[in-house]
């Protein structure tokens, strides 16, 4: 089979997902031996921007008109558009308040001479282009984005978890943040794949792989509401990664304090 | 490990490749391992699970008849993952097969009465089975029919095999499309439920199988409970999400049935007792 | 009059977009721009009306490759702002976690980034086919940094285990005993890095007169933290003045908010550490730091890689040191200290690998912020940069265009700028305006 | 049945005396109320308060990641030979969890043997031990609050001594081991025995009835109950992942950096996952959450019956106490009979 061909890029972000590429230290001479990798601005010169693309990885979010224009140029060359990261998939944080007037962030931040930017509110690829594949997290997961790799390499799509955090908190044993300590634990409706990283150290998951595929938000705010939280609370934490997604548009009916 | 390890594929390689229609191929497969080759023993209606290496397992029914040994035929229509990978594989490839897996059609209470056997678009996989096994038996069974229907000629599987059945003395061949606007079809034109009107059914001694999409289902039911054909006497060949073949994983399970270990052939009865099977 | 203009569109091999555009007026660089072209962000009013243990997470997603010391920054200046002390142990992982963070960082810049402009490859990836060796070290070297702040912080970018008050999880002494392995492993290849540097020529083109500033440590070793910051003209101030320091404008062409002390661009980084605190050093970063001839003061932004050598050496050397105090101490199960939540404003300052990093917060009396600032190494450096570009320029003479433009990324990437980091509040001049 | 006296007081001893038989494992303090089976190194780390584990011993039998074996060119299909052969003696599994591994032995075997399954129960030695139910266990209504088999041994504390019940002839060489330690009983012990066990039946809080559930969840197949259930569940798994009886798996291929080879692993699957009866061709035989929680009270409580002749469900509490939703199974099963379809 040839080498697939491929482009990583990345739109606004922390380029959190391309260092992690990057960080595959042990990997990373293997996996640019059976890929062929043609342009990666982060790693290398001598980018070829013409070429047709297998495979385009793309990380960040789309916020100015310049993106939306780069993004689909690389879809035009792309067959598969892979989105890495969780500013990709959903926005990130940047999309937290989205809602929210950009204009009026811009004058807070530049004051009057910010008038001419051409900024638009943080959105995820999918807002714009055809999105074949979607690796989420904040940063990706290393092994899944090695496993995706080989998958795409072997000639399959990848496979990913469709299930909540909560699985993996389980199968690891951690103690149950929501129920024996009362934390704002978003576990319940985000995508497993961290192997429930800040359970394990103690902490609540605040959601950053984003939402899991059906995630029952309503039921999690009611119970998040039984134990106390406010409102306002629960709708900042639901909104921190996953800003764009649908699902997180919990209506502020209520004004807790 | 002191027994057969039962979730080890056996190596098979793809002797011969006949694509059916867009994305429906017929794929031939022989073990490797001689003594599989000459003991593999199935009954029409099982299935296998078939292996990809690297890239996972899927159930497939096995469209060969056992009266034929030596080659198992799966008709595979590309969807997913598995069955995509099969699609990149070229003849002399290998693949890994399990099984055979499931009931199968009970061949031996068949025997000595009529059948009907109703299929639509990839249900002929099964029961291509079947036929061919009654066909290669045809003393063991009084009246063979077949129905099968397809949306338009171009649509139909094993087309050719099947239009050389037309004539055969030993066997009502009742081929329908369901639009022809080419005008080329030499058979009936109708959805297969118009075919029951050309038939008698005599529902003492008639078996039906059925295998088709879950809509078939819905209206071939009906023309046969119409005919008074009881429930048991009507079998159904039937799908479900399936990993490992052998009744663990848990996912065919439909109510207090397994699909890969009490199917996946069905009677109408069952379904009536199970609510989700169809 | 002669009118040209020289750009480099994207400049490759450094985090995050930018570009460069020079204009010539008769053979003199009229003006010369660091354009930053990554979209914005907005961070501080996103923080806004957030609970403050929520601020952090939030916050250390400006930049991956320093989000470890984005973090521990920002927890500082939480507890500065509730008057919480958090433990020695907590302290002594801290620093732990972020000299991991330099170590990954540094050894990024210098192996996937920037030697490959030394040695005339494209990448570290076509470095590693012809000297497999040299890439090696370099990949090992990062994945040691990453190892300690997998193991400190929880997870190699965006540490979820630092929290405020301490840490969610400690790690046990039995992984401590392991990493110290790993860390003398580490010496030697950071040694060998030093070799590599040494048998560098550094081209003089840049040099121009340069003013640097950084944290001055609070003992007399080299260290990343500290809570004044030192010039080199001999000014100091208190870290809660670092206002004064990084009066940032928004510049007129519309891309970085710049910091200038006093009209004048200074610099912030590896090599301003070494200039002003490389007397402190000790051990075989003492040694690296005289073979690469940085004992003596230098004004050529070339050296910040020989710099980052250096502190590679150092950050392995020193992350031992505070995994034997650990040992010796015998680590304690402890969780992090509580927050008494109270009103009023809290500010802190690290070296992050790129240069003094401040976060600045102030919280309402539920504990909610109210108003944040960041100020990022890349943002203070931006001023600098210009000036060494245009240093280049004008010593260009009669380079070709190609090997000018070569030149002028050269100094860029020397800078290791790192771009997520400056445009939390930076913006894109639009293509059209960039010529 | 063999029974002898353990005093309390040489439990710790008599378990330090087992290295030979395997590395001993019991339920470990996690969190104030969370507990955990795993390896200990010492008798004294072991938490005799514990009533209930997070995860099951199941994890034990059948991982949450389990490798079925290795592929690669060069060697064929490998079996994985690490971890399928170690010895452990896992102390403090309670009647209900001993049923469970019971209920698992059924599933596991049959027409095909799981050899996975079984070369690592033949390695387990298991340690029983008696508990005090609190308001989530209803095992007294399952059945399972008593067990007479798949133990090696069984403790039941009358005082300041354990009562031992010997249950298989391993066990018996395990009590020879360090026969020193062990006793013959007498009368008191008979006596506090019978104690100890009227107490236990009579500590139960729950009661729910059983006998005729299969015929009462075919009567409420279209009830409300289910609709609203899926409203409030979270599809987030916990249920299935901590549940003694739960062993649906999926399987995956995991490939190694040559892109060649790699080995088929199965992770632990719920059928209240959305793509759990999802076939291609994109139809899904169960694609409203309601439609899946109902699916599992049914495979639980009617179909098992109808498989094995009894329900799945070994009443250890843990679904309910660890439902992020607060779903409980006795408040359903309670609800269907009282009030079905309104
Ligand atoms: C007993 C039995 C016998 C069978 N016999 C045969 C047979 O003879 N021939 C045969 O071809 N198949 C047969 N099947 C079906 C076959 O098993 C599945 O098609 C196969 O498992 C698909 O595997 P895969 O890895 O290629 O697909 P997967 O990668 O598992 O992809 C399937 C998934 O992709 C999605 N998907 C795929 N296609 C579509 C689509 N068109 N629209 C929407 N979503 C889609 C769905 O989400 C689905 O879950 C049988 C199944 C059973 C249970
Ligand atoms: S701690 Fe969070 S992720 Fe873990 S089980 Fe509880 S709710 Fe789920
Ligand atoms: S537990 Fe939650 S916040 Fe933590 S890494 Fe996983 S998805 Fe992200
Ligand atoms: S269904 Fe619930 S109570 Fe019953 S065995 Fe499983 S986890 Fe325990």
């Amino acid at each position: 089979m040839a080498k697939p061909i491929v482009g990583i890029f990345g739109l606004t972000g922390c380029a959190g997902d391309q260092l992690v590429i990057l960080n595959c230290e042990d990997e990373l001479l293997d996996l640019a031996g059976a890929l062929d990798i043609r342009s990666f601005h982060m790693a290398m010169s001598d980018n070829d921007e013409d070429c047709d693309l297998d495979i385009a990885l793309v990380e960040g979010s789309v916020v100015q008109p310049e993106e939306v224009e780069m993004l689909e140029r690389i879809r035009s060359r792309a067959r598969l558009l892979i989105a890495i990261g969780t500013c990709a998939v959903w926005g990130g944080v940047q999309a937290m308040k989205n809602e929210e007037q950009r204009e009026k962030l811009k004058r807070q931040v530049y004051g009057p001479k910010g008038k001419d930017f051409g900024i638009i509110p943080s959105q995820p690829l999918s807002s714009f282009v055809r999105v074949d594949y979607a690796i989420s997290g904040c940063p990706i997961e290393k092994d899944q984005f090695l496993q995706a790799a080989l998958s795409l390499i072997h000639g399959d799509l990848p496979v990913l978890p469709d299930y909540a955090v909560c699985t993996e908190c389980k199968m690891r044993e951690n103690s149950c943040l929501l129920l024996e300590r009362g934390e704002l634990c978003l576990g319940p409706i985000t995508v497993a794949g961290c192997n429930a990283r800040c359970p394990a150290y103690g902490q609540p998951c605040i959601g950053c792989r984003g939402p899991v595929e059906e995630a029952n938000v309503a039921s999690e705010v009611n119970l998040l509401r039984e134990k106390g939280f406010t409102l306002v609370d629960i709708q900042n934490r639901l909104r921190t990664f996953g800003g764009q997604s649908e699902v997180m548009q919990v209506a502020p009916t209520e004004r807790g304090r | 490990m002191n027994r057969e390890n039962i979730y080890f594929p056996h190596l098979a390689q793809i002797t011969r490749i006949l694509p059916q229609i867009e994305d429906h191929k017929l794929f031939g497969l022989t073990f490797v391992d001689k003594s599989m080759k000459d003991n593999f023993s199935y009954r029409p209606g099982q299935f296998v699970e078939l292996s990809i290496i690297g890239t996972g397992e899927a159930p497939i029914s096995i469209s060969s008849s056992p009266t034929r040994p030596g080659t198992v035929e799966l008709c595979v229509r590309r969807v997913g993952r598995v069955t995509n990978a099969l699609y990149n594989l070229e003849r002399d490839d290998l693949v890994g097969i399990r099984g055979p897996y499931g009931n199968g059609f009970p061949v031996e209470e068949l025997e000595g009465n009529n059948l009907l056997l109703v299929a639509g678009g990839l249900g002929m996989a099964p029961l291509r089975s079947l036929l061919w096994y009654t066909l290669d038996n045809r003393e063991r069974f009084e009246d063979v029919t077949l129905m099968y229907g397809a949306k338009i000629p171009d649509e139909m599987l094993f087309k050719y095999e099947l239009l050389s059945l037309l004539d055969r003395p030993d066997l009502r061949c009742m081929l329908t499309v369901d639009k022809d606007e080419e005008g080329i079809w030499p058979a009936h034109i109708g959805v297969v439920t118009t075919l029951f009107d050309q038939i008698e059914i005599d529902p003492s001694t008639t078996y039906a199988a059925v295998c088709g999409p879950p809509v078939m289902y819905r209206f071939v039911l009906e023309e046969l409970l119409k005919r008074n054909l009881s429930k048991d006497r009507i079998l159904m060949s039937l799908e479900r999400k399936m990993k490992c073949g052998v009744g663990k994983c848990g996912h065919c399970a439909i109510g207090y049935k397994y699909t890969c270990l009490d199917g996946p052939i069905f009677t109408y009865w069952d379904a009536i007792n199970l609510p989700e099977l169809i | 009059m002669s009118t040209k203009t020289i750009t480099v569109g994207r400049v490759c091999r450094i985090e995050g977009h930018g570009g460069i555009t020079v204009e010539m007026k008769d053979g003199r660089p009229a003006n010369v721009q660091m354009d930053i072209i990554e979209g914005t962000r907005f961070f501080e009013p996103l923080l806004v009306g957030r609970h403050y243990h929520e601020v952090t997470p939030i916050v250390m997603r400006i930049c991956a490759i320093c989000s470890a010391v984005h973090a521990v920054t920002s927890l500082m200046a939480i507890e500065d702002a509730f008057g919480i002390k958090v433990s020695p142990q907590t302290k002594l992982l801290r620093d732990l976690l972020v000299q991991g963070g330099n170590i990954e960082s540094h050894a990024l810049h210098l192996f996937c980034l920037a030697v490959p402009d030394f040695l005339g490859y494209s990448s570290v990836i076509e470095l590693a086919s012809d000297r497999p060796g040299e890439a090696k070290i370099g990949l090992e070297l990062k994945n040691l940094g990453n190892k300690i702040q997998e193991m400190v912080g929880g997870r190699a970018i965006h540490p979820v285990n630092a929290v405020v008050g301490g840490f969610g999880l400690v790690p046990s002494e039995g992984d401590l005993v392991i990493l110290r392995e790993e860390l003398e492993k580490g010496i030697r290849k950071a040694l060998a890095t030093i070799d590599l540097m040494a048998a560098l020529e550094v081209p003089t083109f840049p040099e121009s007169p340069t003013l640097y500033a950084a944290l001055k440590p609070p003992s007399n070793k080299f260290g990343l933290f500290g809570n004044k910051i030192v010039l080199s003209t001999g000014e100091t101030m208190d870290v809660h003045a670092y206002k004064d320091l990084c009066n940032e404008v928004t510049v007129a062409y519309s891309h970085a908010k710049q910091s200038r002390f006093r009209e004048r661009p200074f610099m912030v980084g590896a090599l301003a550490r070494v200039m002003l605190f490389g007397k402190f050093l000790s051990g075989q970063a003492k040694t690296a730091c005289r073979r690469l001839g940085l004992h003596k003061q230098t004004d050529n932004i070339l050296y910040n890689n020989a710099a980052q050598a250096v502190e590679l050496v150092y950050s392995i050397e020193r992350a031992i040191e505070v995994v034997d105090e650990l040992l010796h101490r015998g680590v304690k199960k402890e969780r992090p200290r509580h927050a008494e939540i109270r009103e009023g404003s809290g500010t802190a300052a690290s070296e992050a690998p790129r240069g003094t990093l401040y976060h600045s917060y102030t919280f309402n009396k539920k504990g909610r912020l109210t108003k944040a600032d960041v100020i990022t190494p890349t943002a203070q450096n931006c001023a600098n940069i210009e000036k060494d570009l245009r240093a280049s320029v004008e010593r260009a003479g009669k380079d070709p265009v190609d090997a000018l433009r070569e030149k002028l990324q050269m100094v860029v990437r020397a800078y290791d700028p790192c771009i997520s980091c400056s445009v939390h509040l930076i913006d894109l001049r639009p293509e059209a305006e960039r010529g | 049945m063999k029974m002898v006296k353990l005093q309390k007081k040489n439990l710790n001893a008599f378990l330090a005396g087992l290295e030979k038989f395997g590395d001993l494992h019991g339920p470990v303090r996690r969190d104030t109320n969370d507990f955990a089976f795993q390896k200990v190194d010492a008798p004294e780390q072991i938490a005799h308060d514990c009533l209930r584990t997070i995860l099951p011993p199941k994890k034990y039998f059948t991982k949450p990641v389990d490798t079925m074996f290795t592929f690669s060119e060069a060697e064929g299909y490998r079996a994985p030979d690490k971890d399928l052969h170690t010895k452990i003696i896992l102390f403090g599994v309670h009647p209900c969890d001993i049923h469970g591994i019971k209920i698992l032995d059924l599933v596991f075997g049959g027409q095909y043997r799981d050899e996975y399954y079984f070369a690592r129960r033949r390695n387990a030695i298991v340690v029983g031990l008696d508990c005090m139910p609190d308001e989530y266990c209803f095992c007294r209504s399952t059945g399972t609050d008593f067990t007479e088999d798949g133990f090696d041994l069984f403790l039941s504390d009358i005082g300041s001594s354990y009562l031992v019940r010997v249950g298989t002839s391993l066990g018996d060489d395990i009590v020879l081991e360090t026969s020193t330690l062990f006793q013959e009983i007498g009368d008191t012990d008979r006596r506090a025995y019978k104690r100890r066990s009227a107490q236990r039946i009579n500590s139960f809080e729950v009661e729910i009835h059983l006998e005729d559930l299969p015929e009462i969840m075919d009567l409420e197949y279209e009830s409300r109950i289910w609709q609203e259930l899926g409203d409030k569940c979270l599809s987030c798994g916990t249920c299935s992942m901590v549940c003694p009886t739960c062993y649906c798996y999926d399987v995956v291929d995991q490939l190694n950096l040559d892109a060649k080879s790699g080995s088929r692993l199965r992770r632990w699957d719920s059928c209240l996952f959305k793509d759990y009866a999802l076939v291609a061709g994109g139809h899904n035989f169960r694609a409203d959450r309601g439609s899946r929680i109902k699916n599992r009270y049914f495979h639980k409580q009617r179909g098992f019956v109808a498989q094995f002749g009894r329900p799945s469900c070994v009443g250890c509490g843990r679904c309910i106490v660890s439902c992020p939703a607060a779903i409980s199974l006795v408040d359903v099963l309670t609800k269907l009979r009282s009030r079905g379809n309104e």
